[in-house]
């Protein structure tokens, strides 16, 4: 049981007031974030494996799925579970198999912005109504924590999901045939639309009363801010989520900067996505054998939709 | 890593490469990235022909009273599936890795306080393996070698260095394998995996499987010669086993770079 | 732009004992900035409520329960509901409740309910447990005698977990919480008799300080007896059959006193105590019940009060167990006619 | 020649191990002794040798920093108990014991008033061991010898950086045998305090934040990068127009 | 089924008969529960809360000691449970395993507050919290908050000031296809529980003083909570947040009222 490690005294007032000089230890100016890279698993078998790294944090997000009975009360919707799981790979101050804050925030922040709103269709899940459908489920593994994970795994995850195949099926009355990824070239996910995450951090002011906005905090910012707000939205400006609990008051108006900032890093993040999905594809179609075995199975228009209904 | 395998098994349809270059003792190196990570105390990437494992070592740090020992220090191994939370079979291959680790850690050394190792697999084989009981415990040797390193990494003091690796007993003509691919495994009649200490000396066998005692004899003989190989001296002419080394010192020779490079202010000065 | 925002709708409020009026435009609510000039030297009667502006002239000085907002350095707000206390230049704010705040020199009742190496750790119903050193009883065998390690060994021969002891503050911890003594006769070990807590009844009532927290009471019933009331400042209340042979042992000379006493001073044996006194303890805690209920304040003045009150109404309107209901009402309408 | 590689477990050849008159050798990391004469590396690493001091050991030190009688280490203030104060030298290890006593011109009535997260500069004096029976680390901020601070004691403002132990093991080394000179030419090109802690931690305070960051930055890039004295200079010579 | 919004355009007026800008009946008691150091009752339209407030008091030493370090600040910890009769459906939740959605609520109370109460007047101690959903109608977090205020205001926990919360939907394009018709957003104040399935909606909760009143200019106008979990176009966030810091203000005078009255009850009631 480790004791959970706090910054210094010297730490603490030091990251504080660099950042009110509008300094941050590592050279940032407070709206940039860490490098970021977004990498899928070279293994042409493997779909929906995503690792991003932001500066020195890392987080894994693997999707994968398996046929299960629809819940009763969504007979026409797949099941689609995140799951989020600490462990003290990313920091000895994590608990195995304990539910900390940290946990708990990360799993409500994936739920809301990707879950609720819709982000996978799942719909597009269903097998036969009220009987069979995918159940999806992805787990975000975070490997290195140095702040900001949240940003991170929401990253992560979306890459995933939109990089992940599902397995194809026919269906003949009563039967559903799922085929393997050897009989059958797996279908994408119908991704609605693409949302991410930006954790602002609050750092007090030499302006009595007023905030700084910080992106992107390394784990040392994160232990001396005094409090957050995390904004996901898409990059059509459409918020999926904004959750500021407690902390430090701020001006009503903050809310309208925070907005306009994270639609910019968010219309990044989507962009990095696509890149790599484009780079990802251009890889695995290198040696042509994907194209050869797509050709092989052409994709009847609109297979699962007539399934769905 | 055998490019070919891999390319073959995604397409089960063409099969026309055989497997000549990976009968008996030949076996694929697996890759290694050592400190991986920032947080951890040490930590290490360990990528064989089938799977990928992320190993992080956290220790001496403090440990719960429940856990406590009075004498030496506590060893908690914990692994976590690429997909699902962790379940019974992670609880079973748990309390194999650390029973080997307790035997291999100098636990004496750090009274009252705990060793941490985390594995988490980042890549697994598909589905194919996962119809047969050998989907345990061909992750076994992987386990082993990626936490070892790790405990390498991060310091902690050891009895002896680790080596492990993984026979199959192919079906048909009976062949050893080792370091198989997943296919190899899929055609196989029995999953075999050893660890030994520096000295020869078996610290885990687990097998799954119909096999015949002499076929466990023969696969335990080369894996105990490929895993004396894994850790031999480079450049030694020290011979071990009854034939000549076959296989490179892989485990030594990810060390000794480490080693090397943390060195290397000390030979520029 | 300007946004209106309608009340509710008046409705009917739902049926409740407190009838709060849904909305009010608190007419007669001072609005501005209160004069405090014009208040009288002690409490003032309006309440305050958490971030109100007390005032933003610099001349006077934040006290208790008030904090000067960071905005402009200068105005000071409430932090609590209650009234304002003017002493000289210095505002406070009392609550209207809030829990046991120690002071040096307050008697207390508390809970034994930790024992450590050398000391132990006493509930007083304050923010932090409070802290009882060992080197702070009077030990067995004279005041005089030294403590030594076998007393350390011993020290739940003294005070036992649970058990209920009473108390004086001697001094205070930097962060608020207190050390206690028991360095006297009148303090130690709790025994013969019936706890009763008044904390968190609230309404600016509870135990007071006062000249005189414990104090004999005799019962109507001559069977009765004599009881002892420990009013603990910090709201717990132990009433007991009172110890007649104390006033005996008093001419046996000092020494022999200490003696005497302190070997009855750790005994956790309860002695006899006869139905009747009994009865009257359960009937002074009801009387306590009642005047809390009521919201006034327990001090010896009250409690006596309303102990005679309830003996008189048991003649007039026939005896009643429960104190609490109508008859609760009653005898509190008898105290507060009588102030 | 490039010093001997262990791996775990590897029995030192009786010939490599220093010559001693006294017949006594000293064993430092990563090496362990079963009687009667065998020496046994337990982690991987190079073998160092001192035929001056008969000592040996096995470079580099890897993982968490283990406290060693006589290192100088920067610890941080957990709580105050009624005679000492609890400290961590590593996150999440037990914590190590500082008397409150312990510092210079401490007494009963002036002993210094720290508080949870403040930082000190101190010195390792007891570590567990069974033949002494101590269970705990402590650590002083006073040379016992001449009562005196010797520089240790509360360290106020500044910035504590994390470096990894070998590094900081380096950077006590000083310029000539660590290999490590930034913090010297530094030294000629701008005023700063600094205290060097073997727990991986440096303390820098240079009055400026800027220049502290800049220091820290420094430093982390010189360990991270594993830069040589050639590499350094020229690092300092490119950050020494922003300090100025 | 969409919430018939047509008849709102038509008589301005809501499901409930509520104007866009009315807020819903507002009960609240102080002192409910003697047992508490402080407690609170409070009824925003159907949604019903019971508060109380233990604490400040020790930290119990549960299991290791000292494994936190000496928090020189009270902690606030709070405990909501939502009654199983509260819901429109029994749905039965298993025994000792929280909700994700109620424990962060609990986390989102907790913050709250850490940031009011003056919790350095109570070094090493701990307030506990506890609150009791009764009936669930819409802006349960909202009546969480404002319930938590009044229970911590009668144990005499000392704050900078009320927190004052409420919720604010936007009628018309409900969840996603933002951008066009953007003059039939119309924000609505405090929603019910049908409004609140059917509308895009934020809580938002504010700090202010007692006495201010709106008056003093950009006091109180600091938000401290702000939620939202539903899709929209970001536009839509500002009027929202307008109208809600105004409701803010209002609740805020609505749960002033309510201590004054307690308040002067108590005073009347006090001897001497």
């Amino acid at each position: 049981m480790p004791r959970e490690a706090v910054p210094s005294n010297n730490e603490r007032e030091f990251v504080r007031a660099a950042i009110q000089e509008q300094t941050r230890l590592d050279g940032r100016t407070l709206d940039a974030f860490r490098p970021v890279s977004l990498s899928f698993n070279s293994n042409p078998n493997t779909y929906g494996t995503a690792t991003v790294s932001i500066g020195k944090t890392r987080v894994l997000a693997n999707v994968s799925c398996e046929v299960a009975k629809s819940y009763a009360d969504r007979k026409f919707d797949g099941i689609f579970t995140i799951s989020t799981e600490l462990s003290p790979m990313a920091w000895a101050g994590f608990e195995v198999g304990r539910q900390d804050e940290t946990e708990l925030l990360l799993s409500r922040m994936l739920e809301k912005t990707i879950r609720r709103s819709n982000a996978l269709d799942t719909e597009s899940l269903c097998i036969i109504a009220g009987q069979k459908c995918f159940h999806v489920r992805a787990d975000i593994h975070v490997l290195d924590h140095d702040g900001n994970i949240l940003d991170a795994a929401c990253l992560a995850l979306v890459a995933a999901l939109a990089h992940f195949r599902r397995p194809d099926f026919e269906v003949h009355g009563e039967d559903v045939k799922v085929f393997s990824v050897a009989e059958r070239q797996g279908i994408k996910l119908s991704m609605q639309h693409l949302p991410f995450c930006t954790t602002f951090s609050l750092f007090p002011s030499i302006e009595v009363g007023m905030q700084l906005l910080l992106v992107d905090a390394t784990l040392l910012e994160e232990q001396c801010r005094d409090g957050d707000i995390l904004v996901s939205m898409n990059r059509y400006g459409e918020i999926c989520q904004i959750a500021k609990y407690g902390g430090k008051q701020i001006d009503a108006t903050t809310f309208l900067a925070t907005n306009n900032l994270a639609l910019e890093k968010v219309k990044a993040f989507d962009s990095l996505v696509k890149e790599e999905l484009a780079n990802d594809e251009k890889r695995r179609n290198a040696g042509g054998l994907m194209a050869e075995l797509s050709a092989e199975n052409p994709r009847k228009p609109g297979e699962d939709s007539g399934l769905v209904g | 890593m055998c490019t070919l395998c891999q390319r073959e098994s995604c397409d089960a349809s063409k099969k026309q490469y055989s497997h000549q270059d990976h009968t008996t003792l030949a076996m694929a190196v697996p890759e290694t990235q050592s400190h991986s990570l920032s947080r951890a105390d040490g930590s290490a990437t360990f990528t064989s022909s089938l799977h990928s494992i992320l190993a992080a070592v956290n220790g001496p740090v403090e440990v719960g009273r429940r856990d406590e020992l009075p004498e030496e220090a506590a060893i908690e191994v914990n692994i976590r599936p690429v997909a699902g939370v962790g379940g019974p079979r992670e609880r079973w291959l748990e309390s194999i890795v650390q029973a080997v680790l307790r035997s291999v850690v100098l636990v004496h050394m750090h009274p009252r306080t705990l060793i941490q190792i985390t594995l988490q697999i980042t890549q697994e084989p598909g589905e194919e393996i996962n119809k047969r009981d050998a989907r345990d415990v061909v992750v076994i040797p992987d386990l082993l070698n990626a936490a070892s390193l790790a405990l390498v990494d991060a310091g902690i003091p050891l009895n002896t260095a680790v080596s492990a690796t993984l026979a199959v007993v192919a079906v048909g003509d009976e062949e050893i394998v080792l370091g198989p691919t997943v296919d190899q495994v899929v055609k196989s009649t029995s999953v075999h995996a050893f660890g030994y200490d520096r000295q020869g000396g078996m610290l885990l066998s687990e097998s799954t499987g119909h096999f015949a005692l002499e076929k466990w004899e023969q696969a335990e003989g080369a894996a105990r010669t490929a895993c004396a190989a894994a850790l031999a001296p480079t450049g030694g002419d020290e011979a071990m086993g009854n034939g000549g080394i076959e296989g490179e010192p892989w485990i030594r020779q990810a060390l000794e770079e480490k080693v090397r490079d943390a060195n290397a202010w000390r030979e520029s000065t | 732009m300007a946004i209106t925002i309608l009340a509710p709708a008046p409705a009917a409020p739902p049926p409740s004992q407190h009838h709060l009026e849904d909305v009010t435009s608190d007419d007669e609510d001072e609005g501005e900035a209160m004069d405090i000039d014009s208040l009288p030297s002690h409490r003032s009667t309006t309440v305050i409520t958490p971030g109100e502006k007390i005032t933003d002239d610099v001349q006077w000085m934040r006290g208790h329960g008030t904090y000067i907002a960071p905005i402009d350095e200068v105005t000071i707000r409430s932090t609590l509901a209650g009234t304002l206390q003017k002493t000289n230049k210095l505002l406070s704010v009392v609550p209207l409740r809030a829990r046991y705040n120690p002071e040096i020199g307050d008697l207390v009742i508390g809970r034994v309910v930790e024992v450590q190496s050398r000391r132990w750790k006493v509930d007083v119903a304050a923010p932090l447990l409070a802290n009882l050193p060992l080197s702070s009883i009077n030990l067995p065998g004279g005041t005089l005698r030294r403590r030594t390690s076998v007393d350390e060994l011993n020290i739940r021969s003294f005070f036992c977990e649970g058990e209920l002891i009473v108390a004086e503050v001697q001094s205070l911890f930097q962060d608020g919480s207190a050390s206690l003594h028991t360095r006297s006769l009148k303090y130690g070990k709790l025994r013969n008799g019936y706890f009763l807590s008044v904390i968190g009844q609230g309404g600016g009532a509870g135990v007071v300080r006062s000249k005189r927290q414990i104090f004999t009471l005799q019962t109507a019933r001559r069977s009765g007896g004599e009881l002892q009331i420990t009013l603990g400042v910090n709201g717990y209340i132990w009433i007991a059959k009172h110890a007649e042979d104390a006033e005996m042992e008093k001419e046996v000379g000092i020494n022999r006193l200490e003696e005497q006493a302190s070997s009855a001073m750790y005994s956790s044996q309860n002695d006899d105590i006869g139905p009747d006194t009994r009865r009257e303890i359960a009937r002074v805690a009801g009387c306590i019940r009642a005047l809390m209920q009521g919201g006034v304040k327990v001090d010896e003045e009250t409690v006596r009060r309303a102990y005679d009150a309830c003996v008189e109404l048991d003649e007039v309107e026939g005896e009643v167990q429960y104190l609490g209901g109508e008859r609760g009402d009653a005898i509190v309408e008898i105290v507060l006619r009588g102030s | 020649m490039a010093a001997t590689i262990l791996v775990p477990g590897e029995v030192i050849d009786s010939s490599s191990l220093p010559k001693t008159k006294k017949g006594t050798l000293t064993l430092g990391p990563g090496l362990r002794h079963i009687p009667p004469s065998a020496v046994l590396s337990t982690t991987a690493g190079a073998l160092q040798l001192d035929h001056k001091k008969s000592a040996l050991w096995l470079e580099p030190s890897l993982g968490r920093y283990i406290p060693a009688i006589g290192d100088l280490v920067i610890a941080q203030v957990h709580r105050s108990a009624a005679e000492v104060f609890h400290c961590t030298v590593t996150p999440h290890s037990p914590t190590v014991l500082l008397a409150q006593l312990a510092f210079e011109g401490a007494t009963r009535k002036t002993r210094p008033n720290l508080k949870s997260g403040d930082l000190v500069y101190a010195r390792v004096c007891k570590v567990p061991s069974r033949s002494a029976g101590s269970e705990d680390v402590e650590i002083e901020c006073i040379d016992p010898s001449t009562s005196k601070a010797e520089g240790m004691g509360p360290l106020k403002g500044g910035m504590a950086f994390d470096i990894t132990v070998q590094f900081s093991r380096r950077l006590m080394m000083g310029s000539k045998k660590g290999g490590i000179c930034v913090l010297d030419d530094l030294g000629e090109k701008v005023r700063f305090e600094v205290a060097v802690g073997r727990n991986g931690r440096v303390w820098v305070d240079s009055g400026s934040i800027k220049t502290t960051i800049g220091i820290g930055q420094l430093l982390r890039q010189v360990d991270e990068q594993g830069l040589s004295i050639e590499d350094q200079k020229k690092l300092i010579k490119r950050m020494a127009k922003d300090f100025s | 089924m969409p919430l018939d919004t047509s008849t709102y355009h038509l008589a301005h007026l809501r499901l409930d008969g509520r104007r866009w800008n009315e807020l819903r009946r507002f009960h609240a008691l102080l002192s409910t529960q003697a047992s508490a150091d402080g407690s609170s009752y409070l009824e925003s339209g159907n949604s019903k809360v019971i508060c109380t407030v233990t604490g400040p008091s020790e930290q119990r030493r549960s299991g290791a000691p000292a494994s936190n370090a000496q928090r020189d600040s009270a902690q606030i910890i709070v405990d909501i449970s939502l009654a199983g009769f509260s819901g429109v459906d029994r749905r039965k939740t298993a025994r000792g395993s929280k909700d994700r959605k109620v424990m962060e609520m609990q986390h989102c109370v907790e913050e709250c507050f850490g940031g009011v109460v003056l919790g350095h007047l109570y070094p090493h101690s701990v307030v506990q919290v506890n609150v009791a959903v009764l009936s669930q109608d819409g802006g349960v977090l909202a009546a969480c908050i404002n319930a938590v205020g009044l229970a911590l205001v009668d144990a005499g926990v000392p704050m900078m000031g009320y927190v004052a919360a409420v919720t604010v939907g936007s009628t018309g394009t409900g969840g996603g296809s933002g951008g066009e018709g953007e003059d039939a957003d119309d924000p609505v104040l405090d929603l019910n529980g049908l409004e609140e399935n059917e509308l895009p909606f934020l809580t938002l909760a504010t700090v202010g003083g007692g006495g201010d009143g709106g008056g003093d200019a950009g006091e109180g106008d600091k938000v401290n909570v702000l939620v939202m979990e539903t899709r929209m176009q970001m536009a839509k966030l500002e009027s929202m947040v307008a109208v809600g810091l105004e409701g803010c203000k209002r609740v805020r005078a609505l749960l002033d009222a309510a201590v004054k009255g307690h308040g002067k009850k108590v005073l009347e009631g006090k001897v001497g």
